[in-house]
């Protein structure tokens, strides 16, 4: 498997090409890859973008400030005007948020998605740290993306042990690869190049979907470039702590 | 006028049992001076409502001082990890979670700021969340038949919220994001505002445009300056890296305690000036 | 990217049969430029959203443009006495008075804002408001089973918001009173801004903790200069007296649209720069 | 009958001792007498009341500017704060706004009010402006008073055609009389000193009910001389027009 920074990279500039100019785009707390990537895209090819965050900053002007939280003051500091959570969440319930970045730590292949607890609700296992946005914004927004920097058969699992929320998945990414919500199925849509077919379904726990074989583009030297001048101090491979 | 009283005193006045919505978010302006005095307080079977809460939810986890959390996600961000000792609560059964989906934390404050029973959720459709927590019901829309989610309102017994600046009267400004701290204001039975800095009458009429939370909403003004920390307080002082860490490598409540002690004299204040406040 | 277009082509998107929320409140910052040249246009069977009307509804009752109209209270302020047009409209018949309490459109509003098909209302108890208009309906409470009054959402196809500077990407700043306009904004499926001055992006960056109305929400922004009078615009103009005791003095349909004409030049902008807008 | 000044500054003294200090008092449009009572109020024994109106300006120093509107810019100008419309009907909700000046143009005896229409609702032979904050603050407020400066008996009448709203009534002010709502009924409070019992049950479309005659306290000349200070235009004699 390749290194993390590479990988982090892989994902960041891969989830930078899911955007589309002129969207409207939100992340949450501990998001730091998708801002990043947020930031890439409005770099790149989508200018227009409109970045949302909790703490209301509308498009930042930089993102160098986050290091410990995606959620701080720092975004409405050296934001455009002020758009609070609140505010995202009504956008989306009316239909007007295009991309919400959200995560979980069970994922099916119905496109379940639990963030709340493994084992019983009431009496847990593990209690996690809760869907956050999840459960009102995956239903709502165009487009839901989820991240995950784990891939492993205890996160892709036969089935979820909590429904927090289900459905109106678009993508989901992860080192190792990335899938396709379509028809009431995850699908894979393509497998990052350092990994192989055996690989990813190795790590899941559940039989992949796909017609052929597609590989996850390779980061451009411009995405790169871009991405540590945006990113100076990685805070986008947080997660690989 | 001055509702301006000592930390022990505000925090006397909140009865076991209550309903705590707290400000901030994450890690961010949370009222910590106010959270570590309720702990040395003793406080006990609170409710803690929060749409992210991270230090203060699980500090009083440690100490078992809470009953029951809403929220819609609690954890540290991603450098600092889960939240230790709110996952054991919860996980042996001490403390309930009644998880939303921050946006139902929302809602419910809205229900309860304009004094409804219930807020409907358009968003909240599927899932086990409304199957398995009896504050979410879906009725029939009368006017479409369609179904609708209804959440139940959370008052607040008070809303503690911790600011830059406020005046002697309790007219508040927040510097920075506001969170759901404005909506707590209004949401709940009581405000306590816990302040960096106890504006002039002067500075607070240069400021009128910023002022979040007017005066004849607030029952108690509490000089605090790190009032917030070790969470961060906008233009004013960032995260504690060493504090959050240290408390994160504590496991026993004499430990915890400890480091809660630490922060007595900062939190209740040492300066003669702040002694003679009645 | 700009979003700047001239008057005629703004109006020139409204469907007749609309649901039309109109900024402002009685005699101040009313989007009158946009009211006339929506009779220029000749427009019809608008429906007519505001908690407190004055000018713009009674002049577009008087040109027949209207078929309801969902207010708490249509009238001028007590120096200009009461609406002539509207009701003499709605005691023909020709207008439909869906009357509500002020505080039930916002609600409604807020209903749209969050996208569910009604709002609870707790102060709206007795009275033969709930008995007449089959927008209120009593239902039981699920979680208590007490009654709770709901009114039903309203969902605006347009929002028409005067405000005193907007950037060409529809960035809007309103000074003073807000009134409803910042709700109407969030619930209206589409926001049209008619400005007094186009913003220089330096400006905007300068103000942005007074942006009402950000960019992403605004579909169109027309430059109309005096565009709110002769109602008041805060820190522009006041109320144009004259000019509404001009227009209360007229009776029949043609003179009123003599008093629309004399406006035309000023609301559709005269100067050359202007025209060439695309 | 006195002469209509006279008898605005005792409608606006009268309404002005009727407020404590330290209450939060809203008024609406169309609605002078009640502001410059409230700024008298305010000047008196008041100093701490909260005044509220719809344009959000939270205790404005001065209603000198409010010349034809008591909804205009210049309150919010001239106030400490911003707390606008939608907020003050939330408070009153919440049942802590203390008082609401409220209009309406028929009065029954069982304190029913009417803004709404004279004849029928769906065609009315008179279309009212409607009743505005009515129909939800007199039922929330802790103290609605209602103001009106025409008495006769068309305005209080035996029935009236549109119940807007009813029931938890406080004060009634008019030129002849205060009335009082309790126990379901209107009661005579008081009577002006320029006028006779007579004259009031004259001008009243049902029989007055009370005990004892008692007199509305006149102006003292404190209460004058600030009453010309704070309102020289006398804006609050704006509706006898």
């Amino acid at each position: 498997m390749a290194a993390n920074d590479s990988i982090s990279d892989l994902m960041t500039c891969t989830i930078a090409n899911m955007l589309l100019d002129g969207e409207t785009v939100f992340h949450g707390v501990s998001s730091q890859m998708p801002m990043v990537a947020m930031h890439l895209a409005r770099q790149l090819h989508a200018p227009n973008l409109v970045h949302l965050n909790i703490p209301g900053g509308v498009n930042p002007s930089s993102v160098k400030k986050s290091s410990y939280s995606s959620a701080g003051a720092d975004l409405v500091e050296l934001g455009e005007a002020y758009f609070p959570l609140e505010e995202i969440f009504d956008l989306s319930m009316r239909g007007k948020l295009d991309v919400a970045f959200l995560g979980g730590v069970q994922f099916d292949i119905n496109g379940n998605v639990n963030a709340s607890v493994i084992g019983d609700y009431e009496k847990p296992k593990v209690r996690l740290p809760g869907g956050a946005g999840s459960a009102v914004l995956i239903p709502t927004a165009k487009k839901a993306i989820i991240w995950r920097t784990k891939h492993d058969t205890r996160t892709f699992v036969e089935q979820v042990d909590f429904v927090t929320t289900r459905g109106n998945l678009w993508k989901i990414i992860t080192p190792l690869c990335v899938f396709e919500y379509r028809d009431g199925k995850l699908h894979l849509d393509s497998i990052h190049p350092h990994t192989t077919i055996e690989e990813v379904q190795e790590n899941t726990g559940f039989p992949l979907l796909y017609d052929e074989i597609r590989y996850t583009k390779a980061p451009t030297t411009q995405e790169l470039a871009i991405l540590r001048k945006i990113d100076p101090h990685n805070y986008r491979a947080a997660e690989f702590g | 006028m001055s509702k301006v009283i000592q930390l022990e005193k505000a925090v006397d006045t909140i009865v076991d049992g209550s309903t705590i919505a707290l400000g901030g978010n994450v890690l961010h302006r949370a009222p910590m001076a106010f959270v570590r005095e309720m702990i040395r307080q003793d406080k006990r079977n609170l409710r803690i409502v929060k749409t992210a809460g991270a230090h203060d939810i699980d500090l009083l986890c440690a100490m078992q001082a809470v009953k029951e959390v809403d929220a819609g996600f609690v954890s540290y961000e991603t450098v600092y990890g889960l939240p230790p000792h709110y996952r054991k609560a919860v996980q042996s059964g001490q403390v309930k979670a009644n998880e939303h989906a921050c946006y139902t934390v929302i809602s419910a404050l809205r229900a309860a700021k304009t004094n409804v029973p219930f807020m409907p959720v358009s968003g909240l459709k599927y899932g086990d969340l409304i199957e398995k927590n009896e504050y979410f019901v879906v009725v029939e829309d009368p006017f479409t038949s369609e179904p609708v989610t209804l959440v139940r309102a959370i008052v607040p017994d008070v809303a503690i919220i911790h600011t830059q600046y406020c005046d002697e009267f309790g007219n508040a400004i927040i510097d920075g994001p506001k969170y759901e701290d404005v909506l707590m204001s209004r949401a709940a039975q009581r405000v306590i505002i816990t302040t960096e800095q106890i504006a002039s009458p002067f500075q607070i009429k240069q400021w009128k445009d910023k002022i979040a939370i007017p005066h004849f909403l607030v029952d108690a003004v509490v000089h605090v300056p790190k009032g917030a920390a070790p969470t961060s307080c906008y233009n004013k002082y960032d995260v504690d890296d060493v504090s959050l860490r240290e408390f994160l490598g504590l496991k026993d409540i004499s430990a915890i305690k400890g480091y809660v002690d630490k922060y007595t004299n900062q939190d209740r204040g040492t300066h003669a000036w702040q002694r003679t406040i009645q």
